[in-house]
């Protein structure tokens, strides 16, 4: 019996992000009460420190919360430094406008989005989605940019033909089914 | 309002011939294609009742259904009979397998699914993860740099419609059109019309705007022979030749339920 | 030795929510071998299955991720108040139509189901479930669909090769309905 509630405060710690308290543990068990949580809860923690396992369940602001040793600090901290890096809102359509319309300038990408975008070209050519791929025979010579092999990579293209068309997009339909 | 809550809601054509099938009792390799036929297109003549829109795809599943049941008819010649196939066969085939892949939609459903299920770990936030509206680029698809594309455009040329067309083919276009194949002649056959390679929609539209012309009268099929091409006659081909057809909204419900059913008296 | 390994290892999927993959896990270890990390993984799944705990370690999407049980879904449903997105039928039949038969190409998506599926495609590819992959060397080179890793992840599959095999039809009316 207080297995199977040990198991199901368990499970609320486990899926859970924040530390959990004894009082919001029991609102979501109705019928339980708090002191039955609270031992389950140190029976829990005595049982996690005895496993030797990389985590712990620890106390923590008032409450409960899953928390993996210092020991592994360094491997955790690397892994959430590599997490891929993130591409905003704005980046992703001037990556777009670059991508079905290119060779293209700056400008022509600005007139198009309406806003200076000196820095997310860096940011793109930096992350190498981007590339210059020339200039174009105007006043000023302005440098044309285009898309590299690591855009085709990332969006898993075989190659620039392979874009889906504006035509096709728009054949995709409206749905918004459930 | 009660027989409402008895109609079953079909997901597509198939999904109601198999109910057929099912409620029938009969054998999926020997289905009485007479019976299911009309059956199938009283179904259809009760979702109109019903006021339920019937999609194109039923209306091309009732025309398919016609004709094989029109094939059945043909008496089979006794020295090739071996060879002859049987006109069910495409059917057959096609139900197998969409049973086939309902049942394993259904195995889908059953699996233990992640945020119904089963739960992965809660994410630790430590302002690790970046701002909601940013994208992980290890998970951007093709598809979000596609819905962007369409963004920019949008916000630049609002006026530029970038418009989901529902319907492809007008009905209305394709009925002045096989009028306008009547130009010199008073004979025309089914088979040409559906003659160049086309679209589902297209031949949907098509099917359509000749059921539209039998019941205003502009038209009328027949059979010469059992088995043998449509033929369809022109009656009233100068209507089409001054007016452009217009406005005239095409009224379903039970005038459409009376075209078909020409349609199928004529096969 | 290979218990410190196996307690890294435990820490980096215990502290991470996505699925991660032995590859992945090599690129985080300088130093330790694909083979070592196979080892480990497999190790660590079993112990978690001896445990008995209300989680387990799963492997899906190519990779390995702690999972809930599903005996304990009303509870972790109740705290983080989901109310899961279903898929409609419709959806799901298209879905699997896809994931069974792919690379395929809207056509013959529409030849299977009977019906007309724009909107779900569209729905699916929103969803990231679906993916371009590419086009058919056919007469207006029609886009391609698959499924993709979060397919993978939220049906509870370890690759494509683990969907189950498709049933051969043969009697109507074996209760299939439902």
């Amino acid at each position: 019996m207080n297995t199977s509630l040990k198991l199901i405060v368990e499970s609320l710690l486990f899926a859970g992000s924040e530390p959990l308290t004894p009082r919001q543990i029991r609102s979501l068990l109705p019928g339980k009460n708090l002191k039955e949580i609270k031992q389950v809860l140190k029976e829990l923690k005595n049982e996690y420190e005895t496993m030797k396992r990389s985590f712990l369940l620890k106390e923590v602001a008032e409450g409960y919360q899953f928390r993996s040793l210092p020991l592994y600090r360094p491997y955790i901290a690397n892994m959430l430094s590599l997490t891929p890096s993130r591409l905003s809102r704005a980046a992703l359509e001037t990556l777009s406008i670059i991508a079905y319309k290119q060779p293209i300038i700056k400008q022509e990408i600005e007139r198009l989005r309406g806003v200076d975008i000196a820095g997310i070209l860096r940011m793109l050519l930096k992350k190498g989605l981007i590339r210059i791929a020339g200039r174009k025979a105007l006043p000023g010579r302005p440098i044309i940019y285009g898309t590299t092999g690591k855009f085709l990579e990332l969006f898993d293209l075989k190659n620039l033909s392979s874009l889906p068309t504006l035509k096709e997009i728009e054949e995709l339909g409206d749905g918004e089914e459930g | 309002m009660t027989f409402t809550t008895k109609l079953e809601v079909f997901e597509g054509p198939l999904d109601l011939l198999l109910h057929l099938i099912k409620i029938n009792e009969v054998d999926i390799s020997d289905i009485p294609i007479a019976t299911i036929t009309d059956q199938y297109l009283e179904y259809l003549d009760l979702m109109r009742a019903l006021d339920i829109n019937v999609a194109g795809d039923f209306l091309l599943m009732a025309s398919t259904l016609m004709h094989v049941k029109s094939k059945m008819l043909l008496p089979k010649q006794k020295d090739d009979l071996e060879e002859i196939e049987d006109p069910r066969e495409e059917i057959v085939r096609s139900l197998m397998e969409y049973m086939q892949l309902k049942e394993a939609a259904q195995e889908l459903a059953s699996r233990d699914i992640l945020y119904r299920d089963v739960f992965k770990r809660g994410i630790e936030i430590d302002g690790k993860r970046g701002e909601k509206e940013d994208i992980n680029t290890a998970e951007v698809t093709l598809y979000e740099l596609m819905s962007a594309f369409k963004n920019a455009i949008k916000k630049k040329y609002p006026d530029i419609v970038l418009r989901f067309k529902a319907e492809a083919w007008s009905v209305k276009k394709k009925m002045v059109e096989i009028m306008k194949r009547f130009k010199g002649k008073q004979n025309l056959y089914l088979s040409d019309l559906f003659s160049k390679m086309r679209s589902v929609s297209e031949m949907i539209a098509i099917f359509l705007a000749l059921l539209e012309l039998v019941r205003t009268g502009s038209i009328k099929v027949f059979q010469d022979k059992q088995g043998s091409d449509i033929r369809l006659e022109a009656l009233n081909k100068k209507a089409y030749e001054w007016r452009k057809v217009k406005g005239q909204r095409l009224k379903a419900k039970g005038e459409r339920k009376v075209s078909s059913r020409q349609y199928a008296a004529s096969s």
